[in-house]
């Protein structure tokens, strides 16, 4: 064997380790005691706790050996996901344990990117002294705060501490707002709570392209709703229709999937509103006793409107609606049938991203079809989310420079002009900024945000934040964002801290989730929310007084008294104890399973989350809560509010033009969609949609890499982003399967790995958010501005295709 | 069949190396015998084992029924050129 | 009558006695590629196997083949030369050694290769302790190693009068020969113990031989792997050996000839007739891996012909079709006519048969397991340097020790080709007249002598 | 003795690969890392495959298959290994002893199911946020799904503690209990009672790669319109 220059020093350490040996074996007994000692069997605790990697709110339940963390299941007493858990879940630990963590907080070292490590102390004062200098000048409204996709009383908290200290802009960066009604049926509705999807009981679901087994609101729900459809034993095989231009894993699963043109799905459903009205499939007595708009109607002041039904008649054609979507008229018919026959039947439309430019006649469009199925408030269709009772907070105490602060007009301009409709508008952020319009920012807050990363506007988000002095961060992980930041006040992750969770678009239940921190922190991290109270109390004043709890955990201990005094709803238990409950229940007995606060307290801390299955208005009168008391095909609540807009900014032209199209009079409140003109393909041929994966986290999940080795199963990935073709426009540009290919937009190019995958439209690519390490989509993505939600639109890009 | 007549002309007398040699000699035997009876001993404990554990005792006995008898007749060929050539100087 | 003997073979002993340049600079060459695989072996050892080109549904790959590939060389000595002494082959004389050289150093390489591809090489002695005969792994080792021992007994016992000559004419290593001489004098006693233990030997190889090679198929067709499981493969593996057996003993005595200058032992006869030999087991190779390939591809089961596309037109054709020409095309186009320049055409036949094997050992491993039953993922295989480097410091550490072998006892057996001068002829005449028919002897002619 | 089996319903699986994730993070599974991904060397026990009917346009008709071992009653695995480093323990479970295994891969070239994966490097080591009931493999051993078979044992040592049989449905693998649809239903096949049992004899069972003989215990349910 050939002696190599380490085996020789090897071998030479050898004979010298052979000398230790004898020294060792003194040393070997007393190490042994010790060893004794780590192997006895370690404490083990389950910890309830709330899984933060989608707006899905399921509860974990957290296996800790002598404290620390040491596994993840999913809490099988919780309602949403009753024990189950999804791929994004497992990767919590990875989370938690990731190497590259901010250890504690740190300020910027000179140039931006350049951090030095600081105590708690001096970062917490560097930040009130900061903030209380620009109140004393009178520039509370220049402290902007940007909240990302989280909700319950972290969101509350940080409402009332910008109320508090007077500035207007709380603003969140995300493209869906879970605990706020769908805009479309807030308007077609009037409802003020988000409706709930009874997915577990229908019988057929037609989802407009909503991933629902994928990343919508609550995949585990979803999923558990979608196994109920097809096998819940009891009753025949549920149907499932799936609207979207790529064959998804969700459309794989569909007993029909609907390849359509991005951006045409509203049109698609005023020709099925259109089959169902000519073939009487609708279900007249609902849209008797409770539509609005749905026939020809003369107003107060005598003017003819005509109705929905002439209207779509007249327009949408099922050849001029095959025409502008590419679904040929047999699907058409046949799905329009299936609608009109089984029952019952919900349709959903409420994507994450925006459907198209005009997006919100599309979402009417769409819920217009939960109308003529009768879907609304019946079990399997549309139901109303009750109120979570938790106890209210005393008003905000607001001094002279919070008051002065809150006159201003918002730097995003949402509830003005353009954005009128929409509460936040990240969108308008950074050409407000760079414009200094109305009034520069002299502080930025970002909370769980990354728009440097995530947002299609990141390159306007960047020249903006060289424009702001001071940023500071609360991202436990060095991100895009947080890179640019002045101060980084790291946050513990989920498995670390208080936190609380109500979960919206349930089948009907209202439920809210307490989290316990599962371990100590492992760094010298604190979570935001104490953080948020110490500067309360340490800027002083009115501050301190609306804010007066010590811990995040006081405030939602006195947030929950209002559960345990309402009277009715469960601290989850075993589904044994459960059923007998509410059996008592449906005759009238809700007996109290708590004596006093503290054990109901304890038990809602062991048991992870409070519920209440039974108290469910099903009735229609409080699912038509509009002005007319019905269903409104002529959305009058939105006329109202464009009416009370032009009278306050004088000229309507610039939300008309924003609704779609300056002379559309009447159009405008009906849920009518123009057929877009044929565009011949010009310099950028095929169409970018572009979609969330089911295992990928918000953020991207960078530092969990069980999740970047496993994402699609569609397409063999791993770790790296794709772009989906067509094979057939593949060969056309001679591009082979696996190949690197250059995407070019307009705005910018990437280079992915492109993958063949026939379930797509030819001319139509594809790319996942968050798809993996390498190149960023929303370089690609063009800056269009979707009006009704304040955030970019993800699926209008043009796109050509060059080899790498 | 005349035999060649080898190289056999040249006698060294016998000394003290001509001992060693014929103990290495000896001890290449013993060798090969150890080797060979090694193979069959492990032989036998696989087929031990299968039978212990009941794991397709047919094949490895129908292995061994083949195996073994070879190399004892290995064992054999080498054992009779060892005697054969070694054995033959002595008596003469 | 011995001095004259001696002057005239002293070409045979000449390697043994001086050595020249060129035996030094061929050691440095192949010790150099014997480092190279040295190293690459060292990679493997400390950073695991996922230094060489294998992933998930290609388990096996290089090493693999490198091991079915010299377990089929070794076929060359024993078999070839068991079959020419017990058919006594006059022209055999010059090249039994050869061949049975070739067996014993190449089983060394061979049965290395399986240790090279294990992931946990330090727990060998496993097989030892918790061996399993179920296994066909365990068939093989107990086979390889009884073929080990009877191929060392086949070479050694032949040699020992050619020893007994070094003992007395060579003045170097005088303790080795004269052990290894078994204090042979050439007694008519010791030359009837030696001739019996040789015809015992040649008949005992034979089956060894025959059954190492099917057990080494065993190892693929006792699986349930499409193009594995097909009951050829025992046949088809050792008909695949000894072609490639008769083309490495062919490569290995043209290099000795020029070498060693052997001309006047290794006669253009002798190149024609291994030649011919060469020639009908390529058509017999053709005819079982066509047998093969026509029943898989007749049934058209869908698993089986997913494996078979990817040979003929898939990512596998150049492997597939390459040893289709090497294997077959190149032997028939240089051995159907061997007029002039005999030894050059049949060395470029024998070295396109030796890479051809290669290929067909290849082709037969990675493709089936490169295409799973289940929709796992095709996994394309390509090797990296260190299995490059494998199998170079493998084929160069047969060539040392081949080698360094002619540099210790003489390449071409002394002793029998003295006999063949002496004894032969008139020997050859006596059988020829037993072959013909008798015409005037009465029936009851003499019993046959013995064999 | 039990025979412990799974049925996975096709109708009710999503492909959200829960399971898949789940399994690495009860049984120690590492992520190899983008090098070795793309070598196509990731280690996943429990693997979705995603079966696409007819070749010539894919994305057509596709299913999702989820595909841990199938823990056969005659494997085709156990009879070649040379060292008994895999064997088929008395209740119906295809164990793996990391210790003994040498490494050979043949039972990962005899499976049909491509189950058995190999640690191709050193792909991790000890560390915080492990389970501490699965041993971490080191370099050059072949791993498999082994039905949390330390699940099993935890099980049978609570039960064994208070004096009772394990109770079904106390032992039930990490896959089956985080999948979202209930897709994934495991059980006693030996107990005729047992949910598994029942599903084993529904219409749409089916087993993968049936006309093998490895008797595979994980029975399918199809999609589609049929009962049960």
């Amino acid at each position: 064997m050939r002696v190599t220059r380490r085996g020789f020093f090897q071998t030479i350490g050898g004979t010298a380790g052979a000398a230790a040996l004898i020294r060792g074996k003194l040393a070997k007994a007393e190490q042994a005691g010790e060893d004794l000692g780590r192997w006895a069997t370690p404490e083990e605790v389950m910890v309830p706790s709330i899984c933060q990697q989608c707006p899905g709110g399921c509860g974990l339940m957290v296996r800790t050996l002598d404290g620390k963390a040491a596994g993840l299941s999913g809490n099988p007493l919780h309602p949403v996901n009753r024990g189950a858990l999804c791929p994004k879940a497992f990767g919590g630990l990875q989370l938690l344990y990731d190497e590259n963590r901010l250890k504690g907080p740190m300020a910027r070292n000179g140039e931006r990117g350049r951090f030095r490590p600081i105590g708690w102390d001096e970062a917490l004062s560097m930040l009130t002294a900061r903030l209380s200098g620009l109140r004393a000048k009178g520039l509370a409204h220049t402290v902007a705060i940007l909240g990302g996709q989280y909700r319950g009383s972290r969101d509350t908290l940080w409402r009332r501490f910008a109320d508090a200290y007077g500035t207007p802009n709380y603003i969140r960066v995300r493209c869906l707002p879970p605990e706020r009604p769908a805009l479309a049926h807030q308007l077609m509705q009037g409802v003020t709570t988000p409706l709930g999807y009874d997915l577990g009981e229908a019988q057929l679901i037609l989802s407009f392209g909503a991933g629902l087994l994928e990343a919508w609101l609550g995949p585990v729900h979803a999923s558990q709703a979608f196994a109920r459809l097809r096998r819940s034993g009891e009753r025949p095989r549920g149907r499932f229709v799936q609207v979207d231009p790529r064959r998804s894993p969700t459309a794989v699963k569909a007993d029909r999937w609907v390849p359509i043109v991005p951006g045409t799905d509203g049109i698609l459903a005023l020709g099925i509103a259109n089959a169902l009205i000519r073939e009487e499939l609708y279900d007249k007595e609902f849209i008797e006793r409770h539509a609005f708009g749905f026939e020809d109607w003369v107003d107060q002041r005598g003017e003819r409107h005509e109705g929905f039904r002439n209207l779509v008649l007249r327009e949408y054609g099922l050849l001029t609606v095959s025409a502008a979507t590419g679904v040929p008229v047999k699907a058409i018919l046949e799905i329009a049938r299936d609608l009109g026959t089984i029952k019952p039947a919900v349709v959903i439309g409420e994507r994450g991203p925006a459907y198209g430019p005009d997006d919100l006649h599309t979402r009417m469009a769409i819920h217009s079809l939960n109308a003529l199925t009768g879907s609304i408030g019946v079990r399997g269709g549309l139901l109303i989310q009750g109120e979570l009772p938790l106890s209210p907070l005393r008003p905000v105490q607001q001094d002279e420079a919070a008051k002065r602060g809150l006159e201003h007009p918002r730097i995003d301009g949402a509830g003005w002009g353009e954005y009128f409709l929409v509460s936040d508008a990240p969108q308008a952020l950074p050409e407000r900024i760079l414009g200094a319009k109305p009034y520069p920012i002299n502080a930025l807050l970002l909370f769980a945000t990354n728009p440097l990363g995530n947002h299609p506007a990141k390159e306007a988000f960047a020249r903006a934040f060289d424009q702001i002095p001071f940023i500071v961060s609360f991202s436990p992980f060095l991100d895009d964002s947080s890179a640019r930041a002045d101060l980084i006040l790291p946050d513990h992750t989920y498995l670390e801290r208080w936190q609380d969770d109500q979960v919206t678009h349930l089948a009907g239940f209202t439920c809210f989730s307490l989290a316990r921190p599962a371990t100590a922190p492992l760094h010298q991290t604190r979570s935001t929310a104490d953080v948020v109270l110490q500067i309360a109390k340490a800027l002083g004043g009115s501050l301190a007084k609306s804010l007066p709890w010590e811990k995040f955990e006081d405030f939602l201990h006195e947030r929950a008294r209002g559960l345990y005094e309402a009277g009715r709803g469960y601290v989850v238990s075993a589904p044994a104890e459960e059923s007998l409950r509410r059996i008592l229940e449906r005759q009238g007995y809700w007996t109290p399973e708590f004596k006093s606060y503290d054990e109901f307290w304890g038990a809602l801390g062991k048991r992870g989350a409070w519920w209440d299955p039974t108290g469910l208005p099903v009735s229609r009168e409080a699912l038509l809560t509009t002005p007319s008391r019905k269903f409104e095909f002529y959305a009058s609540g939105l006329k109202r509010r464009v009416d009370e807009a032009v009278k306050r900014e004088g000229t309507g032209e610039v939300f008309v033009r924003a609704l779609g199209g300056a002379d559309r009079g009447d159009l405008l409140y009906l849920p009518v969609v123009a057929i877009p003109p044929v565009r011949e393909p010009g310099a950028f041929p095929l169409r970018l949609n572009t979609y969330r994966l089911m295992s990928r986290p918000i953020g991207g999940g960078r530092n969990q890499p069980w999740l970047l080795e496993q994402p699609a199963v569609h397409v063999r990935a791993s770790w790296e982003g794709w772009v989906e073709i067509h094979p057939k426009t593949a060969s056309e540009l001679g591009i082979k399967g696996g190949e690197p290919v250059w995407v070019e937009s307009a705005k910018g190019r990437v280079r992915l790995r492109a993958k063949l995958y026939a379930g797509t439209l030819p001319d139509v690519v594809h790319i996942p958010l968050f798809g993996g390490e390498g190149a960023n989509p929303n370089d690609l993505i063009a800056n269009e501005t979707d009006p009704f939600r304040g955030f970019g639109l993800l699926n209008t890009t043009r796109v050509r295709l060059l080899k790498a | 069949m005349p035999s060649p007549s080898g190289g056999g002309d040249v006698r060294r007398a016998p000394g003290a190396s001509d001992r060693t040699v014929r103990v290495i000699q000896w001890a290449m035997a013993g060798l090969a015998v150890l080797f060979i009876g090694g193979i069959i001993t492990w032989i036998t404990h696989l087929i031990r084992t299968a039978w212990r554990l009941g794991d397709v005792p047919s094949a490895s006995i129908g292995i061994s029924l083949v195996a073994i008898p070879v190399f004892l007749t290995l064992l054999g060929v080498i054992l009779y050129v060892f005697v054969g050539l070694l054995g033959d100087r002595s008596e003469r | 009558m011995a001095d004259r003997a001696d002057t005239r073979d002293a070409v045979l002993l000449a390697p043994i006695e001086l050595t020249g340049r060129g035996f030094y600079l061929t050691v440095g060459l192949l010790s150099l590629l014997i480092l190279w695989g040295a190293i690459a072996y060292w990679t493997q050892f400390d950073e695991g196997l996922g230094v060489t080109g294998l992933h998930q549904p290609v388990s096996w790959g290089f090493y693999v083949t490198n091991f079915v590939f010299f377990i089929g060389i070794s076929h060359a000595g024993t078999l070839i030369s068991a079959i020419l002494r017990l058919s006594k082959a006059e022209w055999r004389r010059p090249i039994t050694r050869m061949a049975e050289v070739i067996t014993v150093m190449v089983l060394f390489i061979g049965a290395g290769q399986i240790l090279v591809d294990l992931g946990r090489p330090d727990r060998m002695l496993n097989i030892i302790r918790y061996g399993r005969y179920q296994s066909p792994l365990l068939w093989d080792a107990t086979s390889i190693s009884a073929y080990l021992t009877a191929s060392i007994v086949y070479l050694y016992i032949p040699m020992i009068p050619d020893i007994a000559i070094l003992r007395d004419r060579v003045g170097k290593r005088k303790l080795l020969y004269t052990v290894l001489a078994l204090g042979w004098q050439g007694t008519e006693h010791q030359q009837k113990v030696l001739n019996r233990a040789i015809a015992i030997m040649a008949v005992l190889v034979i089956p060894i031989a025959v059954s190492v090679h099917s057990v080494v198929s065993f190892v693929f067709s006792m699986t349930l792997q499409p193009m594995w499981h097909s009951t050829i493969f025992g046949p088809y593996f050792v008909v695949g050996a000894i072609f490639s057996g008769i083309a490495a003993l062919i490569v290995a005595m043209v290099a000795f000839r020029k070498a060693y200058g052997l001309h006047g032992y290794l006669k253009p006869i002798h190149f024609r007739y291994l030649g011919q030999l060469l020639l009908v087991m390529a058509l017999l190779w053709f005819y079982f891996t066509f047998a093969e390939y026509l029943t898989g591809y007749y049934g058209a089961e869908p698993e089986e012909m997913k494996v078979f596309q990817a040979k003929f037109s898939g990512p596998f054709w150049p492997f597939f079709w390459g040893m289709v020409l090497t294997n077959l095309i190149i032997p028939i186009l240089c051995l159907v006519r061997l007029g002039r320049r005999t030894i050059g055409k049949v060395l470029i036949a024998s070295l396109s048969v030796t890479v051809g094997m290669w290929l067909e050992r290849f082709i037969i491993v990675v493709p089936t397991l490169s295409n799973p039953r289940l929709p796992f993922g095709e996994g394309i295989y390509w090797p990296t340097w260190v299995e490059w480097g494998e199998l170079a410091g493998s084929f160069a550490l047969f060539a040392l020790f081949y080698v360094l072998f002619t540099k210790l006892f003489p390449v071409i057996s002394i002793w029998e080709i003295r006999e063949g001068r002496e004894v032969g002829l008139k020997e050859v005449e006596e059988r020829l007249l037993t072959y013909l028919p008798d015409t005037a002897e009465p029936r009851h002619a003499e019993p046959e002598r013995g064999w | 003795m039990a025979r412990w089996g799974m049925v996975i319903d096709l109708d009710r699986c999503t492909g959200c690969q829960a399971c898949v994730i789940a399994c690495k993070a009860e049984n120690n599974v590492p992520a190899v890392g983008a090098k070795e991904a793309v070598r196509g060397r990731i280690i996943s026990w429990m693997q979705v495959l995603t079966e696409v009917e007819d070749h010539d346009h894919p994305g057509e008709q596709m299913r999702f298959v989820p595909r841990p071992c199938l823990q056969c009653d005659d494997p085709p695995c156990t009879k070649v290994c040379p060292v008994y480093a895999t064997y088929r323990n008395p209740e119906g479970i295809v164990a793996q002893i990391y210790a003994r295994c040498i490494g050979c891969r043949f039972c990962m070239a005899a499976c049909p199911y491509n189950a058995k994966y190999f640690n191709w490097h050193r792909y991790q080591k000890e560390g915080p946020g492990q389970n501490p009931d699965v041993s971490v493999r080191p370099k050059g051993v072949v791993e498999k799904c082994t039905f949390c078979h330390h699940r099993l044992q935890h099980a049978r040592e609570r039960a064994l503690a208070e004096g009772r049989e394990v109770a079904p449905g106390e032992y039930v693998p990490a896959c089956a209990e985080a999948c979202p649809a209930r897709a994934i239903i495991f059980g006693d096949l030996s107990d005729p009672g047992s949910e598994v049992s029942r599903l084993a004899q529904s219409r749409r069972a089916f087993r993968l790669l049936e006309e093998l003989g490895t008797k595979p215990k994980v029975i399918y349910l199809t999609e589609g319109e049929g009962r049960g």
